[in-house]
């Protein structure tokens, strides 16, 4: 509906200016998704690659710099599926 | 006037299907007026189109806040996107998913469609393109327009791009959606 | 930073999350997250109108470092003008310039240009995919001869882009200063150069071919294959420029055709065309291994 | 012939239409679509043009005062920052007196940047003495920049002229289109035979030289001036020429049931539709509502804004713009013509539709419950 | 302290005692004499900040974006084709809110090119959402700019800003200029330490992000002009803060002998100091007459000039630019502030001084005469 | 015309009267003047704002063929579209830009390398006074080392401009088109050069050092004698790039100091200074030797 | 005097537009002169450099290939007199 | 207010000529404002620079149409600009010329004062530079001006330039120029 818009000043708040949090962490573009990456940590060697090559920062180390896919954020674009050097990542239909 | 808001995904289609159903509607002899948001959408991102259309000429333009029919492309977007928002009592809801409308419990107070236009397409036209498909659920839940005109309307608007054969297999999409179709009342 | 034999050597802290608008399978996003695992916290980015510029969608934004869009062409001097104040301040900041080919062959080779003239000390990264790909795959002077554009379109009277790529990293390199060409599918090599760019004082441009699914009309996972057929089949030699000097690193060894024939842009190709392209290629392969041009050095 | 098109492809059949000779161009969104189609015709051999993409828009407007400047019917089409990245050869195109038309497409301008449209790129440019037309539709948009032309060459005017329309709402949205016929709108055109500006070895011209004597120099701003008031005249008689020509029906304004309305929204570009359709409604429900949609921004028809006007109690100027520490562009525009015409309606400038907020049948209908409370004249922003 | 100096050195005295740290800059006629004085001042150690010379003088803009939004006090100045060079990055440095100082020197557009000075150059600015000032005379641009800063800076505004000189006849004109004492400079603006635009690798911030979201934009905006109005009353207090550190009066406007005058002069710059002459020769002859100087040209007191205005029979409005096809480019704000008002003098609109064209005090007689005759509004050409 | 082995076979039409602003001595005005005699009555000048704007001051004019001056930064993007419009049109007519140094090293570079990317046929001269001369004397990126210009003056803190020249004419050479580099002190070479260019279909460059007594701080009649000295100590080599290959016509003769001791704008040098200038232009000529640069090919 | 400004519209004439007619040969610059060239026409060689050489077409040849100087021009610059290669210009301070 | 218009060549220092009596005006306590007007005027073209001062704030401003004054630096000039235009009745012309004053017939109405400034800068700096002899005159014709301010107006505007020894110099210009020149009543 119509509203005639009052703010008030907000002074330095107001201007055009966020903090660099990625704040972007919290958009689900896994929802994107087609197909799905699936990694088979047993095959993997940890050359990190995938991880490497994830335009969408979807892949992460852990402790033991084993690779994980955090679909929140996977577009599904399988580049690393690609381009692992042992094809340890499967794709699957993502179930819509 | 009758409003049409489609919802999908970049990529997916949502501009050409409003194209095709502005163009089948204006071949139908209707004023018509189509529009594709266009934002910072990339493959996969949500996208919105627009069909206005009536005997009259059009004045209103722009976003479509309460629209007549709603058609969802992609399911997953139902959660993320308000698709319903301002979709008129007992208004058109047409959903390309293999459930049943029944198994849409949030849509209260209208008309839920679901045809499982994903199949169907990949089925004829051999691809993953929903949009024609869901032209035949449209067609099919309001009759307001003609197989004809809906194949004049791809042809022109798609032939170049598609050719003859696709075309045709686009077709066999839209007639077999129309079939499967259920409509409530 | 260890000496970047290996990807253990890469600091693994991602400045860059996910949940942007890229397009699944963007190299010009892959480019941007590699270099800053090596640019590091203490860098702003200074990026020209693109593909990129939607990253930073308020309210949100992927990065953990400074950012600053000004406009499409003016990147290196608004770089200029944080290097400046920074010193001032006595902030101790990185400022890297990431910018697409648009906004680096046109509309901001000027500034480019004037700012490596001033020796600003800044690593500019021009992210090459080709096209104005923001607004949807317009030629630029970056765009490969016969690609189809949209303002190069194939037709029943054209053949794609007439006109040959301008060789940037060389017009930069005969600025004198640090000049390099990379790909994504060598990121160590990638990596190595960023590195060099961002200890050098000065200016340090890499010039990063970014594939691109969209305009280039590929399976968006295909892409690191098409950047590494762009090296292999001499499209995109790799090589670095020092005090005007061309040092060659990479080596031609398949036809163009297999680069070309992964891509729709270029699917309209008669042999012809093919040929045409791979004379063009090899031309400027002959300059570097006579060494017409610069003095080559074999990586 | 008819078509469903957009705005972008009414703005490339305007140019196919005026046979234009000379191309330059850039790419940048919503603008981009008039290129392409452009450059898809041209590749299929549909239309014959030169066209060449510069390196930025500085360099287009640069290009076409080249190409117009030799004597060739030049085109071009830009948005937003490109638009403003033109502002300094937007004077020069003017002060050489050189009759091209430009397409705008309007987007709000940066910072922040948006895609999405409003009018304070067009409105840039009010001071650097272009024709500035607006549009509402798709239509009147490819048969303004069919009139620009006929207008901007005429030896009464010769400047260039905008031809602009509303980014998105208009440029991409498909609406039924009429085509004149080629033969027809040859008739209406003509070639362009320029006299003052052109390039020939045996007539060897100078184009823009210094001018330094304070005198000379007035002169020629005069002579401008004078030109673009000249524009309102050619306008009026080139609007009636057309409806000869074509049938369809355009003037310095529109103005909509404005005769015995109490109040009268202003508005220009494609809102105006919606609030014709929101003068409608209102009409039903018996309120005396008028709209007065503004189509020639420059030369500035004051006089024809004001007699609308006049006897209206209430008027209410809604900017798609905002100039901050001013208030809506258009609306001291409107409240001087009033002034100078010493009509005394209550004017409500409100600001609305920024980096494409969404205009509505109900906004418009506030806006008049919202003038019509009004005894002062204040400034409101509606969301 | 006082001497004789020009114009422009006025404005470098203004940047050098307001401590600026980061001076981009781009040579033009006729404002390189305030970049090549702070150059020589920084030659000699007499000054210390970063000044560097680039390549356009949208790049001088862009750079001042840059050290401004890492939190360097900054300064620069342009002319002319320089200033609608930057036209783009105006809207850009505003609409993020970055609060740094540009001194332009006017001269008047091409094409045709000149080198005198008209206000067609400055006035290209209305809509971009910038403060700004106009002084006439050397003494008030070394004080404007001081206190420009100080209401940039100021967090209920937050804007950049613009101070004003007439190229040639202040900017190479000398005369006694008043220095402020560096201490009391510094006191009257203490440091720069902006919260909100800044770069810091410990508190990483993004600036100029995309804002698609309609309401986002809107909301933008709305700040923006809301912190634009703020600076009427941020102006009104620094200017008495600066009449009590250092003794001279300015305010948002100058009156000068308007309470009981039946015809008021609207001036804005240096012609403002040959027109009081001219109020003054003609108050010896008993005529009543007065002069209203525009100073803050934005944000625009409308109540503010209406007011003074409004018991004046006759108002000539004497506007050293032009808007071909509309006609000066002030005279429709005086009369739409008037119509706001709801007060009717008589409003003539003069076009005088373009391209350098020179005004005396018999011009200013002259309009007077003219206006007085004036029955209805009209536009008239002086020379 | 023929082979202009002597001044006998100039055309001995002058296209450019007198009766000018421009300084007494200007060698920018002579550059111009000698151009024309080659380029011939078809052409159109392209002016940049700069002196040379200055000529046509209306109501007069010393040219007897078209001219147009739009603006600083686009001589080449107007040139642009008097070439296509030309051609539209059927007419015949060569185009000319006659720029200078500012224009053509800072704010149109990019006008400039553009159109050469698009392959426009049009002669380009980039008259080089080292200086922002009409603006009364400012740095530009072509002023050389140590000079004295009001925005890099010498003072107690300083020693003039502390940058070295931006090698423009390699440059461009870059972008794959002709380019030399001329001296009014060799006029047959300098018009040779002109020919070239009109000859070629497609853009060529042409960089004349245009010896600016005003700036330059010299007597008025010594600006041929200075132009040779710049030639003579290396100062300003003569070569022409063809192809990226470039190919050197000048030797180097004289210590540098020849040259500076001749002009105001470097009387403050210290010999430490001149030592310094000298070693740049010695590395430089050491990469013609040695063609680590490019090939080098004695005049 | 004050003038109100009342031109009538000059049309294609009111444009900013000059014939390239070379009318800058009207403007006397011969009046900046401090110093004069004079050619000596008895030691001169017709080599023409000095024709080549004047920034501002002063010097004129006639048709017996001898140049002149149009003193109406010649700013005095001197440029001639230092290239003519038989030294045969010589200079005279300019008498006012 | 006293004004004064100095028409000069570019080179001959007539900016400087503006700014040195400027400022020994202002030295003496009087409100100044000098100008040069500065256009495309190069090295020889006709230049002008302009002073006003008066013992009240000065109002007016720009191009002096109406001078009290007017000095001539280089002969030449006359015939080419209007250089007595608007000059007042009875005003001052001060010509830099060996000639006598009776020998410029055309200046009906004017007091005009001639002087050799070529030949005593020559003299006593030993450069053909006019501009501070002609102040002598100006001080002698008018007697508004002290030496001690020109000295001091000189050391100010140009010491760094010139140094010591030519400021001495030219002031010598300046006292044989007032001992020589004849001012008619
Ligand atoms: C002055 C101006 N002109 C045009 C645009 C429109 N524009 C935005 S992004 C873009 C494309 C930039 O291309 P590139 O630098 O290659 O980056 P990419 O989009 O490919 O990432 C263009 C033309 C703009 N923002 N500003
Ligand atoms: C946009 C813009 N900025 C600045 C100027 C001022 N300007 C006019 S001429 C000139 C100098 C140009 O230098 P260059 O190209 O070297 O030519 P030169 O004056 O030396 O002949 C400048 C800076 C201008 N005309 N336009
Ligand atoms: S599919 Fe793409 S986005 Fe997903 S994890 Fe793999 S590389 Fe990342
Ligand atoms: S690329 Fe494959 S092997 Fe390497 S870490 Fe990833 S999943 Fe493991
Ligand atoms: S268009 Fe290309 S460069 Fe742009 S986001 Fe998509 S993949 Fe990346
Ligand atoms: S300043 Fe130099 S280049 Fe300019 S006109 Fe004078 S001598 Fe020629
Ligand atoms: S002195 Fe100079 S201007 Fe005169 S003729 Fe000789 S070269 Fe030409
Ligand atoms: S340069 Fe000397 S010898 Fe040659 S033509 Fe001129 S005057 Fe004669
Ligand atoms: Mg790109
Ligand atoms: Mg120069």
């Amino acid at each position: 509906m119509t509203k005639v818009l009052t703010y008030k000043y907000d002074g330095p708040r107001g201007a055009p200016v966020m903090k660099a949090d990625a704040s972007a962490a919290r958009v689900d573009t896994g929802s994107w998704r087609v197909n799905r990456p699936v990694i088979d940590l047993s095959k993997c060697i940890k050359c990190h690659m995938c991880w490497l090559d994830c335009p969408d920062g979807a892949i992460y180390l852990d402790k033991d710099g084993k690779p994980h896919v955090d679909y929140t954020f996977c577009k599904g674009c399988l580049v690393c599926a690609n381009e692992c050097p042992v094809k340890c990542i499967a794709v699957e239909a993502e179930k819509k | 006037m009758y409003k049409i808001r489609i919802h999908g995904r970049g990529g997916q289609g949502g501009k050409a299907a409003s194209k095709i159903l502005g163009a089948a509607l204006y071949l139908e002899g209707y004023e018509v007026q189509d529009f594709a948001r266009y934002g910072s959408e990339r493959r996969g991102a949500p996208v919105e189109a627009f069909v206005r259309f009536d005997r009259n000429p059009i004045l209103e333009r722009g976003y479509i806040n309460d629209p007549d029919c709603v058609m969802v492309l992609d399911e997953s977007l139902i959660g993320i996107v308000d698709v319903a928002a301002g979709l008129k009592k007992n208004g058109l809801l047409i959903i390309n998913t293999p459930k049943k409308p029944s198994q849409f419990r949030g849509f209260k107070g209208f008309r839920v469609v679901t045809v499982d236009a994903r199949s169907i397409a990949l089925e004829t036209v051999g691809l993953p393109v929903y949009n024609t498909a869901m032209l035949g659920a449209f067609a099919k839940a309001t009759n307001l327009i003609h197989f004809k005109f809906v194949r004049k309307a791809l042809e022109r608007e798609l032939g170049k791009k598609l050719g003859e054969k696709l075309i045709e297999k686009n077709m066999d999409a839209v007639e077999k959606t129309y079939d499967v179709t259920e409509v409530p009342k | 930073m260890s000496e970047l034999q290996t990807i253990a050597d890469i600091p693994k802290e991602n400045l860059l999350s996910g949940g942007t608008a890229a397009c699944p399978g963007c190299g010009s996003i892959t480019g941007l997250k590699m270099a800053l695992l090596i640019m590091g916290k203490d860098t702003v980015v200074v990026n020209s109108s693109g593909c990129m510029t939607l990253l930073c969608n308020y309210p949100r934004t992927p990065l953990r470092v400074p950012w600053i869009h000004n406009a499409i062409e003016n990147a290196p001097s608004t770089a200029s003008g944080i290097i400046r104040a920074a010193k001032r301040l006595g902030k101790k900041l990185n400022v890297l310039c990431y910018c697409g080919d648009g906004a680096t062959y046109d509309i901001g080779l000027q500034a480019l240009s004037a700012a490596i003239a001033r020796n600003e000390d800044f690593v500019y990264i021009c992210y090459n995919n080709g096209s104005f790909g923001n607004t949807g795959d317009q030629w630029s002077t970056a765009t490969p001869l016969f690609a189809n554009t949209t303002t190069t379109p194939v037709g029943r009277k054209s053949r794609g882009n007439t006109l040959s790529r301008k060789d940037m990293a060389k017009i930069i390199g005969a600025h004198g200063c640090y000049s390099a060409t990379a790909s994504l599918a060598y990121p160590l090599d990638y990596l190595r150069k960023v590195k060099k760019a961002k200890e050098i004082k000065g200016p340090a441009y890499i010039e990063l071919l970014a594939h691109c699914p969209t305009d280039w009309h590929f399976d968006s996972g295909q892409g690191m294959k098409i950047s590494r057929l762009a090296v292999q089949t001499g499209v995109w030699p790799l090589y670095e420029v020092v005090d005007g000097v061309l040092y060659l690193q990479s080596d031609k060894t398949r036809p163009v055709e297999d680069f070309l024939k992964t891509q729709g842009r270029f699917k309209h190709l008669t042999k012809r065309e093919t040929a045409a392209i791979q004379a063009e290629v090899d031309k400027e392969w002959d300059m570097y291994k006579t060494g017409e041009y610069w003095k080559t050095d074999e990586y | 012939m008819e078509n469903l098109i957009t705005g972008n492809e009414a703005a490339a059949w305007g140019a196919r239409l005026s046979r234009v000779e000379c191309i330059p161009n850039f790419p940048i969104t919503p603008q981009t679509e008039i290129i392409e189609t452009l450059a898809q015709w041209i590749a299929d051999g549909d239309m014959d043009a030169d066209f060449w993409t510069l390196e930025s828009e500085h360099s287009v407007l640069s290009a076409a005062i080249g190409s117009e400047a030799t004597g060739a019917r030049t085109f071009t089409a830009t948005s937003s920052q490109g638009l403003v990245l033109m502002h300094e050869v937007m004077y020069i195109a003017s002060g050489m007196r050189l009759p091209f038309v430009m397409a705008t497409v309007s987007r709000g301008l940066s910072a922040p940047i948006t895609l999405w449209s409003d009018h304070n790129d067009f409105l840039a440019n009010l001071n650097t003495g272009w024709l500035m037309f607006h549009a509402q539709n798709n239509q009147e948009i490819l048969d303004s920049i069919i009139m620009a032309y006929r207008i901007a060459e005429d030896n009464k005017v010769l400047l260039p002229a905008m031809v602009n329309m509303d980014g998105y709402v208009l440029s991409y949205t498909k609406e039924p289109v009429e085509f004149p016929a080629q033969a027809k709108v040859d008739k209406f055109l003509g070639k362009y035979r320029p006299k003052h500006a052109f390039f020939d070895a045996k007539n060897p011209l100078v184009q823009g030289p210094a001018v330094l004597l304070p005198h000379d120099y007035t002169y020629f701003r005069y002579q401008h001036d004078t030109a673009a008031r000249n524009a309102l005249s050619v306008t009026r008689k080139a609007c009636e020429a057309f409806r000869k020509q074509f049938g369809r029906e355009y003037g310095l304004l529109e103005s909509y049931k404005c005769d015995d309305a109490k109040t009268i929204l202003v508005t220009q570009g494609s809102i105006s539709t919606t609030a014709k359709a929101a003068v409608n409604a209102m009409r039903k429900k018996g309120k005396k509502v008028g709209l007065l949609r503004l189509r020639l921004i420059r030369p500035w028809p004051a006089k024809d804004v004001a007699r609308e006007l006049a006897n209206a109690e209430h008027v209410a100027v809604l900017d798609k713009n905002v100039a901050p520490g001013q208030g809506g562009i258009m609306s001291p525009h409107v409240k001087a013509a009033l002034f100078e015409y010493g009509a005394k309606p209550i004017v409500t400038s409100f600001i609305m539709g920024l980096g494409g907020n969404p205009e509505s049948v109900g906004m418009f209908e506030e806006a008049v419950r919202l003038a019509e409370k009004d005894k002062r004249g204040g400034v409101l922003w509606l969301e």
